[in-house]
């Protein structure tokens, strides 16, 4: 959708603004920012299956995701988030500077969100790093009972099995996972953006392609708001402490 | 099969009380079906183009007969939900003194266990007159249990227990079906019921005595195959005991070519079938760390239904301090333990402790495959199967 | 539904509706917006720290709602959009609710049928 | 050809006088030539007729497959495959008809053609987002077409953990890739439609003002976004399951196998409205103009879709009351289940009452569409037995459920985007199909279609297992009539499959509104142009101005105006004296 509103927008056919099928451009404007909702809203619904599914196992096995969650480290984790606030700040500045037609703070402030999405995606990959070598990931390394001998003779005691600490580590896979799969796309999107804005695309008066990058962004921060309560935090408040 | 009788027979209490039901249920979709053909026949005739009929003023829309429409159905849709979910209630509320059976479903076939542990496959007995409840898992996938002429069914679930009753009103035999695709041989996941006076049960009952189990026939087969001889714990030569070790972290390494055993690292998985599996059939792939690849490979040499028996028996070695009498204990609880489903069915199902009341205490939601593994490094193979 | 106007057509606008997409939210806005949101973390990670037994997590969630609820109002400029695009912005959360409710509604249900046999 | 006339000048009558009607000279589907006009199309009418060609393959494929089960089931023992091939045959029938046919077939051909023009607008508000629907679309189905030949899959259309995750051998993750990305194009269809249904209204067009196909759609759409992400992360999750062997599903792995089946039908449900709403659309379309009537309570009919669409995603408990689904939940959805039948209810009676004083004509389209309100009323009352918990409890998993779906998925479903076919092939392709040939095909699939599927109830109801590569013998006369059945639809689907072709090229020219239609889309000539209309219309009135009385005297005129040509034909004629009969009715 991002990409259609700007090949269309940004005046390829040298004619205007407002596309073939559009009136005027309110309606256009109106269209795409309805569109787009309605592709945050099935963003918000997919994502939601893996809530769920999230939420299902944490009520059927609190003690493993307990366990399992204190592997994570929370400094990380609140780092990240911290990043995540800021490049929305920083996106939101971005849109604010297309709308006023700032081309330099565009592409600066764009630049600003691409970097900081990159130390996001790079503190993740450090976390996978480390649970591949602590072979926490299931199903390509998983060595969690000869690492953790004691948990899991203690898990054993509380009738944790071996297969629940598992579990937690697949649902989080899955959804720091798929999230990074869209920190990814999002990075992709903000850097053709930073190239088009540079040649004065979206500085115009046709400012809405990034307002639209700014919504998917915005969402995908939204989506990090509630996994990384629900992903480090299970155990309470340990900052300084990683688990493995 | 050619002598199970199918659709007619109303064999259990539930029945006839199924059946009319389903008539009513008819009753109203033709009455409506037949309502609409009619009316849609007529008026297209009626009204055909060129016929001479009154069509002045036609109406647009009536607020009364859109309520009654909306109305009158769901008056009659509430009622058949009231009678069909009261009908239902008592089709699953199980009552008192149910005798208890023990199904096991593996893909393709059913396994029965009478109070008096005598085992049965494809076929049920049971006495008429008398009502009947089935604990019912799955080794493997989804199966579901389905009597057409008792008119019920229930699926049968890996990792849980489920429950069906009934009371047969009818001596006779009658189809017993998969209901729930479960792969190739679904189709073939057949079997018969036969309803008997209860004196032939008991009959029956007696005559047959408890058959192997298949830990036991594994037990046996251990023997005969040698394995005893080097993993028996008096044994002269140096291999690991297997004791208590089903579904516990092994230490294993993986010989790659060129590199001498003490230079791989050694890494831990979980003993689970699959592992047993390969173990006899390519015991080279993964050697227990700290032993010399020694042991020969069975491959070819025992079949897969062979194998199948060992890896039970060496799962239910996982239960050591148990004595290892499988389901054929007699005692007058007629309930499977933990260790016993862990042997039969390589896992103990979640809601163990609510079903049987028996087993170990504690969070019962939390038992869901506790004993089995897999997800290890290399299984992404295709060998992660074997229960046949 | 919120644009139907007879003798109008879609896109004459109800008054308001122009503005779409067009508010120009001024920058001190989104600072103080951002500093909302840093209160909020660190009210997160307290309230992460304070060991409050099964009310952890609502609370968790009550944050992390507020947090999502200003970045939508503002980053997300939803407190300017027309009825129309709030609407279907919390259609997934309701349709997400739906899927939470009847689901758990069952595995919370099933120990509740008891059997006299047992 | 005479009927074809008939049809014709019971059309647009004033115009036949001059005896000639002529294809425009300048339409959408003239503008350019050549593969990449069609391949970079951007024209909403264009991708509708790639969407209609891949879709008529797939469901080649599709009934390829019905057909080849059903030849097996002749016989107790199967006749013609093992049973592994059967189970992969049935899966690939499934798979095929659900996936990529009949989610995306009314929407995306009809749909993705008339919507624009109902509403009076250029095009859809994505252009491109709607071309890339088709991409995806056909990408998903080559790799379900690609997994199907490299092996097949065999776990039915449900994908069931864990037998689809552990146990299955087929090529199910190649399957579970095309599935996943035919239901992207499923989301882009429905964001671009309530996109351009909220914003390109042509003036005046308001909402009550709306034809229902377009309420339905925009139903149909809601249904499409809600509920398709759910299917995509289910799908996923099995792929993860089986690709990595971790257990989210497995309970060996500590997964839980129901909640698979939760996640799965809570888009499965929804998803046969997405198959049936888009049907109620044409019907209503359908039997308004043939019964020159605007339809019997036109907002019960437009809010009954929105009601189906909104209570439909509470019901998908019903596919599970045999499974560990708890009793109290079972109650809920069943109760749920009995509310959904309601809307239909109202729409099924407001469809009868339409007819009430009209002025019928059983053209081709009214005969799909009034087998439509028939078959869909058996349909849907069987699903009456499904949704009571205790009677499904003995019929899940039969031959009684596939008789149900099949009552609604075939009976209407597909009849109703026969229907369509035919109602609006004269605006796509400006030339009318035989109209006597297209009576038969209907009448032949009505008589082969109750023979094929109403046997299965019968069955069903004796405790006849579905996905059964081999059965017991007491059922084999029902099969035996089902197969019979079965092979008589095959035979009415080469008729329009051959006449359609044919009136390609040999048929009558249509103009541009030869059934005297009043929606929006008729008021242009056939075929379109690329923009579709000269210039925006203007709405003053609601879509169906039919009045059975008026159109009784201009069909009179009509006749009389006939005969009196006739009379003055024949006339010459007997001047003339020697020139052939034939030639000269055909002039009318
Ligand atoms: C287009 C597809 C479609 C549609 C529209 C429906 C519509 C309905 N379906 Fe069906 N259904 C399927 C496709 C569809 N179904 C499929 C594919 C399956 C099997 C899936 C699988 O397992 O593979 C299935 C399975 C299925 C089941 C599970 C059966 C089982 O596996 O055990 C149930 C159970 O409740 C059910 C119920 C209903 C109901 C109540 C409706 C209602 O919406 C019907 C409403 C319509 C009417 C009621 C008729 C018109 C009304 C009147 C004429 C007035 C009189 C009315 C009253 C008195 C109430 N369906
Ligand atoms: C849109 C949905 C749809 C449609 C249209 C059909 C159409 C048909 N279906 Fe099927 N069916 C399903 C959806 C559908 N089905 C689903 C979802 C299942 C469940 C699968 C599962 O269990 O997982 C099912 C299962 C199913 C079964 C049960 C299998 C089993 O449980 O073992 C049977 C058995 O009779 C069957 C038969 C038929 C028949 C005879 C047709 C006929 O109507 C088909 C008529 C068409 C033709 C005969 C071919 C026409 C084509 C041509 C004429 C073109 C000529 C060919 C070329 C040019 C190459 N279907
Ligand atoms: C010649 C002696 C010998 C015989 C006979 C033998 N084994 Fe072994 N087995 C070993 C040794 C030595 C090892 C350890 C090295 C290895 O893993 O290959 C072993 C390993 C195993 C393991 C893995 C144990 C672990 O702790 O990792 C299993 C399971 C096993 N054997 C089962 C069997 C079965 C079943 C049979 C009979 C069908 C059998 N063995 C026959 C010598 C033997
Ligand atoms: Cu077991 Cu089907
Ligand atoms: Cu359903």
């Amino acid at each position: 959708m991002v990409s259609d509103a700007h090949a269309h927008g940004a005046g390829h056919h040298g004619h205007g603004l407002v596309q073939h099928q559009f009136d005027d451009m309110p309606q256009q404007r109106e269209s795409f920012t309805l569109g787009m909702w309605l592709f945050l809203a099935t963003e918000i619904m997919m994502f939601g299956g893996l809530f769920f599914a999230y939420s299902f196992y944490r009520w059927k096995l609190p003690g493993a995701f307990n366990e399992g969650a204190s592997h994570l480290v929370q400094l990380w984790g609140t780092g990240n988030t911290f990043v995540l606030l800021f490049s929305s700040l920083t996106m939101a500045m971005a849109v604010h500077a297309a709308a006023i037609k700032n081309k330099q703070k565009l592409v600066m402030w764009l630049g600003i969100t691409f970097v900081l999405g990159l130390v996001f995606l790079g503190v993740k990959a450090i976390e996978w790093g480390t649970d591949y070598q602590e072979g926490l990931i299931p199903g390509v390394r998983w060595n969690y009972y000869d690492h953790h001998h004691e948990a899991a003779q203690h898990l054993a005691e509380q009738n944790i099995g071996v297969h629940d600490v598992m579990m937690f580590f697949v649902v989080y896979f899955c959804m720091t996972g798929l999230h990074a799969i869209h920190m990814i796309i999002g990075l992709g999107l903000v850097a053709y953006f930073m190239f088009l804005g540079g040649k004065g695309h979206f500085t115009n008066g046709n400012d809405q392609p990034v307002e639209i990058l700014g919504l998917y962004w915005h969402l995908v921060d939204i989506i990090w708001i509630f996994l990384f309560p629900l992903l480090y935090l299970i155990p309470g408040l340990n900052l300084f402490k990683g688990g493995h | 099969m050619g002598d199970a009788k199918t659709t007619g027979a109303q064999a259990s209490t539930i029945a006839p009380e199924m059946d009319l039901l389903y008539l009513a249920i008819t009753g109203v979709a033709v009455f409506f079906t037949i309502g609409i053909f009619i009316a849609v026949a007529f008026l297209a005739v009626k009204y055909r183009r060129g016929a001479k009929v009154d069509r002045s003023r036609p109406p647009q829309y009536n607020h009364l007969v859109e309520f009654m429409w909306t109305v009158i159905p769901l008056g009659i849709a509430m009622g058949i939900f009231v009678w069909s979910a009261s009908l239902y209630f008592r089709a699953v509320r199980i009552p008192p003194g149910a005798m208890d059976i023990h199904v096991v479903g593996k893909q393709w076939m059913w396994k029965m266990q009478h109070p008096n542990g005598r085992w049965e496959n494809n076929e049920l007995h049971i006495p008429v007159g008398r009502p009947i409840q089935l604990t019912m898992t799955s080794e493997d996938v989804i199966h579901s249990f389905y009597v057409p002429a008792f008119r019920l069914k229930q699926d049968v679930v890996p990792g849980q227990f489920t429950k069906m009753w009934f009371t047969p009103t009818q001596p006779g035999t009658y189809h017993l079906y998969c209901a729930e695709f479960c792969g190739t041989l679904h189709s073939q996941m057949v079997g018969t019921v036969y309803v008997m006076d209860p004196a032939d049960y008991e009959r029956w009952l007696a005559e047959g005595p408890g058959q192997e189990t298949v830990a036991a026939a594994g037990a046996r087969l251990f023997r005969k195959h040698g394995c005893s001889g080097c993993h028996a714990p008096n044994s002269a030569v140096r291999a690991p005991l297997l004791e208590g070790k089903f579904g516990r972290p092994v230490a294993i390494q993986r010989p790659r070519a060129g590199v001498p055993l003490e230079q791989v690292q050694a890494e831990t998985i979980v003993m689970d079938q699959r592992y047993i599996h390969d173990s006899i059939v390519l015991p080279e792939q993964e050697v227990a760390a700290g032993f010399r690849p020694i042991m020969p490979s069975y491959k070819n040499r025992i079949s897969e239904e062979e194998i199948f028996q060992i890896v039970h028996y060496i799962k239910s070695l996982g239960a050591a301090s148990q004595p290892q009498t499988g389901g054929t204990r007699q005692d007058n609880t007629n309930r499977l333990t933990r260790e016993d489903y862990e042997a039969r069915t390589g896992f103990v199902p979640s809601n163990m402790d609510r079903i049987t009341g028996g087993g170990r205490t504690g969070n019962a939601a939390n038992g869901a495959g506790r004993t089995s593994g897999g997800a290890n490094g290399n299984a992404g193979g295709s060998t992660e199967r074997m229960t046949r | 539904m919120a644009n139907a106007h007879v003798g109008h057509g879609a896109h004459d606008h109800a008054p308001g509706e122009h503005d779409a997409g067009h508010h120009i939210i001024e920058p001190p806005t989104y600072y103080k917006v951002f500093g909302i949101l840093m209160i909020l973390l660190i009210v997160t990670l307290a309230a992460a720290a304070i060991d409050l037994g099964p009310l952890n997590l609502p609370i968790a969630m009550l944050i992390a709602i507020v947090k999502a609820g200003v970045v939508m109002a503002y980053f997300m400029h939803l407190k300017f959009n027309s009825a129309l695009v709030r609407l279907f912005a919390f259609a997934g959360v309701a349709w997400l609710m739906i899927l939470f409710h009847l689901t758990l509604n069952d595995y919370v249900s099933r120990p509740w049928l008891q059997t006299p046999g047992q | 050809m005479s009927d074809a006339t008939i049809a014709q000048s019971g059309g647009v009558a004033p115009v036949t006088q001059d005896g000639k009607l002529a294809i425009p000279r300048e339409h959408y589907l003239n503008v350019e030539y050549g593969w990449k006009s069609w391949l970079f199309t951007l024209d909403h009418k264009r991708i509708a007729i790639l969407y209609l060609v891949s879709i008529t393959i797939m469901f080649a494929a599709g009934g390829l497959a019905a057909f080849m089960v059903r030849l097996h089931l002749m016989q107790p023992e199967g006749m013609l495959f093992r049973a592994q091939t059967y189970n992969k045959m049935f899966s690939a029938h499934g798979i095929i008809m659900v996936f990529f046919f009949l989610i995306p077939s009314i929407p995306a051909v009809f749909g993705n053609f008339l919507v624009p023009m109902m509403i009076g607008a250029r095009d859809l508000a994505f252009p491109k987002l709607n071309l890339l629907s088709w991409y995806l679309y056909v990408i998903g189905a080559a790799l379900g077409i690609a997994a199907l030949t490299l092996g097949g899959v065999d776990t039915g259309w449900t994908f069931y953990a864990p037998l689809s995750t552990q146990y299955s051998y087929g090529q199910v993750s190649l399957t579970i890739a095309g599935a996943f990305i035919a239901g992207f194009s499923s989301i882009l269809t429905g964001l671009n439609f309530i996109v351009t249904i909220h914003k390109m209204r042509a003036p005046g067009l308001t909402w009550f003002r709306l034809p229902l196909f377009i309420w339905s759609h925009y139903a149909t759409s809601l249904i499409q976004i809600l509920g398709t992400p759910v299917l995509a992360i289910t799908l996923l999750a099995l792929a993860v399951e089986r690709g990595f062997h971790v257990g989210i599903f497995d309970p060996k792995l500590g997964g839980d196998p129901v909640l698979m089946q939760h996640l799965f039908w809570f888009y499965s449900h929804p998803a046969v409205y997405i198959m049936i709403l888009p049907s109620f659309a044409v019907v209503s379309e359908i039997i308004a103009c043939f019964s020159r009537k605007p339809i019997f309570g036109y907002k019960f009919v437009a809010a009954a879709s929105l009601a189906i669409a909104v209570i439909g995603f509470l019901v998908w408990g019903h596919h599970m009351f045999t499974t560990t689904q708890s009793p109290y939940a079972g109650m809920v959805f069943s109760l749920l289940s009995f509310l959904v039948a309601i809307p239909s209810a109202i729409k099924v009676f407001n469809w009868t009452a339409t007819l009430y004083k009209g002025s019928i004509r059983l053209t081709t389209p009214m005969l799909y569409a009034l087998g439509f309100i028939g078959l869909f009323t058996i349909g849907g009352l069987t699903g009456l037995h499904l949704a009571a918990l205790a009677v499904d409890l003995h019929v899940h998993d039969t031959y009684f459920v596939v008789a149900h779906f099949h009552y609604i998925m075939v009976g209407g479903a597909l009849m109703g985007y026969m229907g369509a076919m035919h109602f609006w092939w004269p605006k796509m392709t400006g030339r009318m199909y035989p109209e006597n040939w297209g009576r038969t095909a209907a009448i032949v699939l009505f008589v082969g279609f109750n023979l094929t599927f109403f046997p299965q109830f019968i069955m069903g109801y004796q405790g006849m297992p579905r996905r059964y590569a081999t059965y017991a013998e007491e059922y084999q006369l029902w099969h035996i009539l089902s197969t019979a059945g079965s092979t008589v639809m095959g035979f009415g689907f080469l008729f329009p499959f051959t006449y359609l072709l044919w009136s390609l090229k040999a048929g009558p020219i249509a103009g541009p509104n030869p059934f005297r239609a009043t929606g929006l889309e008729w008021q242009t000539q056939s075929p379109p142009t690329t923009f579709n209309f000269e210039r925006t219309p203007i709405v003053t009135h609601g879509p169906y101005l039919y009045s059975p009385e008026a159109d009784e005297i201009l069909d009179a005129e009509a006749d009389l105006r006939r005969a009196e040509l006739e009379l003055e034909l024949t006339r010459s004629e007997i001047a003339a004296h020697n020139r052939p009969e034939g030639e000269a009715t055909s002039g009318v």
